[in-house]
């Protein structure tokens, strides 16, 4: 049976939201009051964005991002802590960044973004509006201002971080062709292949979120790393349950039904029970 | 060492072949199947065939209940969607199965007018072909098929169908009331339906037409999708919420020829044409990936061999 | 003798598509000039369509209709006051289309337009605040968004590590399935966590099989993208064999005298 | 100081609909804040469709300043602010003339948005073909362990979706069990795991964001970590 959708919370998601959200709360007041910093493994993607903005600083060729079209919306905010280290970066190398943009919300966040790096970083006339240029708000024409703008400007490191569509293999070619470093980062599984046959590294799902808290600096984002661990912890235990649970049922229930999966596991009916109306239909 | 060097050139150009080089190559083998009008004999699938037997059984029962299209997808996906959908038409308009078509997409709107007559036109054809008296050969609008349109607001429009159809819909896209039409006489909800197809390249749409539009006993899903999305739609028919599949062109190619072997209806040109040329296009890349990876084996094995040398 | 304006938006868009690919040699200014006109066109059409589909008819028409005409009648009524029919009319008129509700849409509209102080160097902060509105937006929802996407997922992956064939016995091919299906999950959740020590807890070997089964998944879809990818340009070639050559002869025939051929 | 704790106070506001309309229970609000979102959602356009001149102020600043200057590509900028104006001008005539064949809407259907706007997107869509092939040929390559399981499971896919008519009975029947059980299986656990990982990840950054949690949050305390 499929699982109805899902329109107000009930207990259980209560409770399963409170197993998530909580020890990363924990945990961030814990970094905060300086008492206990989880350490993070350092992960390879972090030293390749190093890397990248080393070689493209050298070769005197500017640096190009993209964070797709992610919206105003947690995965923009941690590609945030990404694109803020390599625009001090290239505030402090006197680098040219650009940052083409698909969205005009996203283009104001990350436009205000950019000068106030800039202006920490005792930089602010390096600020420019060319730095974030409107490439209009369809896939495809954003996609070929993106491989001309690469293209012309000769670019020495390009990193694709953030949500991308069809479009990612035309940008990550875009800089391949030219023989820029790339770094790329994505959580939409469909496109992460192509991203990893065409760039220099690939950060994988939730690698984006740790590159992110790892490249900050900021103990809470170290923290918030730790949480999510914790989260994950707990989602790993509820699977194990539930496979034993559905295991047993099935084993209990052989005679009727060949496979108990998914919602008909009772385990699933506790933390998700059905909308009422429905019941009759079944 | 005279003889060896023009191979070790070919290796190492194969080994490393231009960008370039790829790409023309690319144009030109697909361009071979589009302007020689090459067309190889699709091969046969077994979930086109599940779902073709499906619609010959339902054409058997003595009241033919409506069948039910959603044509959601776009420009940008018809190349491989609207061949899957031209085929499921012509196969009901064929049979006689009264079919309803509508789209959730606003890009659908437009085909929503175009495939449907297409269809029609190669029926009425091939009716002629037969022999079938003048007055039976033309495919009415308003008895074998309607047009409902762009319908608002995905699954809130989907449950709204499901629930009492002609009222919530109202009028067809001449804008005339829904129960003027004869095809309409006997469709209320989800249930006056028997089989409802579902071709859409985007993810989502499906499961909320699975959710809202009630599968009964009598009522069916079939599903047409691109080929991205193909490993998703295994999970359906694995669970047997899909009567059958069109798995991309070939899909909707395999379909066509069923049509024309079974039912002898002149099959859609392009779409085998558009069969083929994919063939030639994945056959290259495979090609193209087994002959780089022997030659850089050999590169491998041959510096291996004169480090140690 | 003026082609049709479909005639010319084929060749236009031949035109176009081969400057497109004209990129694939090298980037030069043929394929510069279509690259920029797209990006003119694709954000002139986002600016019609916001228009046309948004601020006219939900935003301005209402607006203006409910609330400024309504206005205007009712600030002049007085004037009109005691003139027979004329007054009635205007009073009536004003009574009818007064919601001064209405102007609180002018709220959300100002607010949104905070978003321009960006150009400020003084008052860019306030566009923090329409932003900053956004982000807590996007906070919020996230409960939802997480719970209706991931939900059915969490409980799809409670499957049972033995399956029953209808008739009896172990239906093997199902159950093997359902241990794979559960093996590479945990050990690719293994493999993402990053603050505990793999060495110490023995996961080493398990978190860089999850890394290697991502690895055959992420070819496999690459495998089954493959197909996709190529149809569109099985579009573009017919477009262009088929349809764009033929509209050159039609031009052709235009201009040499008599009717387009083919109509187009 | 005070402009932040605004700024703060503002980005909580913005997630408390959304927050509990989701939590609040049915008869306690819940169905209220759930009936409101169209009303909700109309409010949010508002705010949304009037930011949308930052776009054509950004590229009136970045490709008028081209040309003005004469700065390199300064020709095709033109082209680009021409190509933008005639879209707005054919397109808010369309607009006016809805429903009727006049030359603002033969002009804005066929040339601008058949002509240019599909024909270059589908264009530019499928360079996709042009560059799978290309990328597949140099990555496809046995390096390591990793590189060669990627090429082998997708080369399988590939032999196994090829539809050849003549070989239909040559490609061995495991060949496509092969392809069902990597896609159905394997793809599945760590398709579920990648997401709810992100997911996971995803929600707990919106948690830090609503409560703008960070240091080096965009908040106004500065961007400094």
């Amino acid at each position: 049976m499929l699982t109805p959708p899902i329109i107000s919370a009930s207990w259980g998601v209560v409770i399963l939201s409170t197993l998530i959200v909580v020890p990363s709360l924990v945990f961030i007041a814990l970094a905060r009051r300086k008492k206990f910093i989880p350490p993070v493994r350092r992960i390879r993607g972090v030293d390749m964005v190093d890397e990248a903005i080393g070689r493209s600083i050298e070769m005197g060729r500017p640096m190009v991002m993209t964070v797709g079209s992610p919206g105003i919306g947690p995965l923009l905010l941690a590609v945030m802590g990404i694109m803020g280290h390599i625009a001090r970066a290239a505030a402090k190398f006197r680098q040219r960044f650009f940052v083409p943009q698909n969205d005009v919300t996203v283009m104001a966040l990350v436009s205000e973004y950019l000068n106030e790096v800039y202006r920490d970083a005792g930089r602010p006339e390096l600020f420019r509006m060319e730095m974030t240029p409107y490439l209009s708000d369809q896939q495809f024409s954003y996609a070929s201002g993106y491989m001309g703008l690469v293209h012309r400007e000769k670019a020495g490191a390009c990193f694709l971080i953030g949500s991308f569509a069809a479009e990612s293999l035309i940008l990550a070619e875009a800089g391949q062709q030219i023989g820029a470093m790339q770094v790329s980062g994505t959580v939409d599984y469909s496109q992460i292949p192509f991203l990893i046959t065409s760039t220099d590294y690939t950060l994988v799902g939730e690698e984006v979120y740790a590159a992110g808290a790892y490249l900050s600096d900021d103990p809470v984002q170290k923290g918030s790393v730790a949480g999510q661990d914790a989260a994950k912890a707990v989602l790993i235990a509820l699977f194990l349950t539930g496979v034993i649970w559905a295991t047993i049922a099935t084993i209990w229930h052989r005679d009727e039904t060949p496979q108990v999966k998914s919602y008909d596991v009772s385990l699933s009916q506790v933390v998700y029970p059905p909308p009422k109306d429905e019941g009759e239909n079944k | 060492m005279t003889p060896d060097t023009p191979r070790r050139t070919v290796l190492d150009f194969i080994a490393n072949l231009d960008r370039r080089f790829v790409y023309f190559l690319t144009a030109v083998v697909m361009l071979i199947p589009i302007v020689s009008k090459l067309e190889f004999r699709p091969p046969m699938m077994l979930q086109a065939e599940k779902l073709f037997n499906y619609v010959e059984d339902l054409a058997r029962e003595p009241n033919k209940r409506v069948v039910m299209i959603s044509l959601d997808w776009g420009p940008q996906t018809a190349p491989e969607l609207r061949p899957a959908t031209l085929a499921f038409l012509k196969h009901v308009m064929y049979r006689r199965i009264p079919v309803v078509v509508l789209t959730l997409l606003n890009d659908g709107r437009g085909f929503t007018e175009v495939v449907p007559p297409e269809a029609a036109k190669v029926v009425e054809d091939a009716r002629r072909a037969e022999g079938v008296p003048a007055n039976e050969i033309e495919v009415l609008y308003g008895r074998d098929w309607i047009n409902l349109g762009y319908r608002f607001g995905f699954s809130d429009a989907i449950r709204g169908m499901a629930g009492n159809l002609i009222e919530y819909v109202r009028s067809d896209t001449k804008r005339k009331p829904l129960e003027e039409y004869e095809i309409m006489r006997n469709v209320k909800g989800a249930d006056s339906f028997s089989l409802m197809v579902e071709v859409t390249g985007s993810v989502g749409i499906f499961p909320a037409w699975l959710q809202w539009f009630k599968q009964t006993r009598t009522m069916r899903f079939a599903l047409g999708c691109t080929s991205i999305s193909v490993p998703e739609s295994y999970t359906y028919l694995d669970s047997g919420q899909l009567v059958g599949l069109f798995e991309g062109i070939t899909g909707a190619a395999a379909y066509e020829r069923l049509l024309s072997e079974r039912l002898g209806l002149s099959p859609s040109r392009d779409t085998f044409q558009a069969m083929t040329t994919q063939m030639f296009g994945q056959g290259l890349i495979v090609l193209l990936v087994i002959v780089g990876n022997v030659a850089y084996f050999m590169l491998q094995r041959r510096k291996a061999r004169e480090s140690t040398t | 003798m003026t082609p049709s304006t479909k005639l010319i938006g084929i060749l236009l868009g031949g035109i176009g598509t081969l400057a497109i690919y004209s990129f694939l040699y090298k980037e030069n200014r043929f394929y510069r000039l279509f690259e920029h006109i797209f990006i003119g066109v694709a954000t002139g059409w986002l600016v019609v369509t916001t228009f046309r589909d948004f601020l006219f008819p939900k935003f301005l028409t209402p607006l203006w209709e409910r609330g400024f005409t309504g206005l205007v009648f009712r600030l002049n009524a007085g004037a009109f006051e005691g003139q027979g029919a004329a007054g009635e009319f205007v009073k009536r008129v004003a009574d009818a289309s007064w919601y001064p509700t209405q102007y609180l849409w002018l709220i959300p509209a100002m607010f949104g337009c905070l978003y321009y102080t960006i150009y400020s160097r003084r008052h860019n902060w306030m566009a923090r605040l329409v932003i900053g509105f956004g982000i807590g937006i996007g906070g919020g929802a996230a409960f939802e968004g997480f719970f209706s996407e991931y939900l059915p997922q969490i409980f799809a992956a409670f499957r049972p590590l033995l399956v029953f064939k209808s008739g009896g016995g172990i239906d093997v091919n199902l159950s093997v399935l359902n241990l794979v299906i559960t093996l590479s999950m945990l050990s690719t959740m293994i493999y993402f966590l990053f603050t505990i020590d793999r060495h110490k807890f023995n996961l080493e070997s398990t978190a860089s099989a999850g890394r290697l089964l991502m690895m055959v998944s992420f070819g496999a879809v690459f495998g089954s993208t493959v197909t996709a990818r190529l149809a569109l340009l099985i579009e573009r070639l017919q477009f262009l064999v088929y349809k764009w050559s033929i509209a050159w002869v039609d031009l052709y025939h235009l201009f040499a005298g008599g009717g387009p051929p083919n109509g187009v | 100081m005070t402009k932040y704790r605004l700024i703060v106070l503002v980005t909580f506001l913005g997630g408390l609909y959304f927050f509990f309309r989701f939590f609040l229970p049915p008869h306690y609000g819940g169905d209220y804040l759930i009936s409101k979102q169209t009303w909700v959602s109309q409010v949010l356009n508002v705010m949304g469709a009037v930011a949308v001149g930052l776009g054509v102020i950004n590229i009136g600043m970045v490709y008028g300043r081209r040309v003005v200057r004469k700065e390199k590509e300064w020709p095709e900028s033109l082209a680009l602010l021409i190509a933008f104006v005639t879209t707005l001008v054919f397109g808010f005539g369309d607009m006016v003339y809805r429903d009727q064949n006049t030359i603002w809407n033969a002009v804005y259907e066929d040339i601008i948005f058949s002509g240019i706007f599909t024909s270059l997107g589908t264009a530019v869509f499928s360079l996709l073909a042009f560059y799978i092939t290309q990328a597949a040929f140099r990555a496809f390559r046995v390096r390591s362990t990793e590189a060669a399981l990627i090429m082998a499971s997708a080369l399988l896919i590939m032999l196994g979706a090829l539809p050849i008519p003549v070989l239909e009975n040559v490609i061995p029947v495991w060949l496509g069990e092969f392809r069902t059980w990597i896609l159905t299986g394997v793809n599945v656990g760590v398709q579920r795991a990648v997401l709810l990982g992100a997911g996971t990840a995803g929600l707990i950054m919106a948690v830090r964001m609503w409560f703008s949690l960070d240091r080096s949050a965009f908040g106004g305390r500065g961007a400094g970590a």
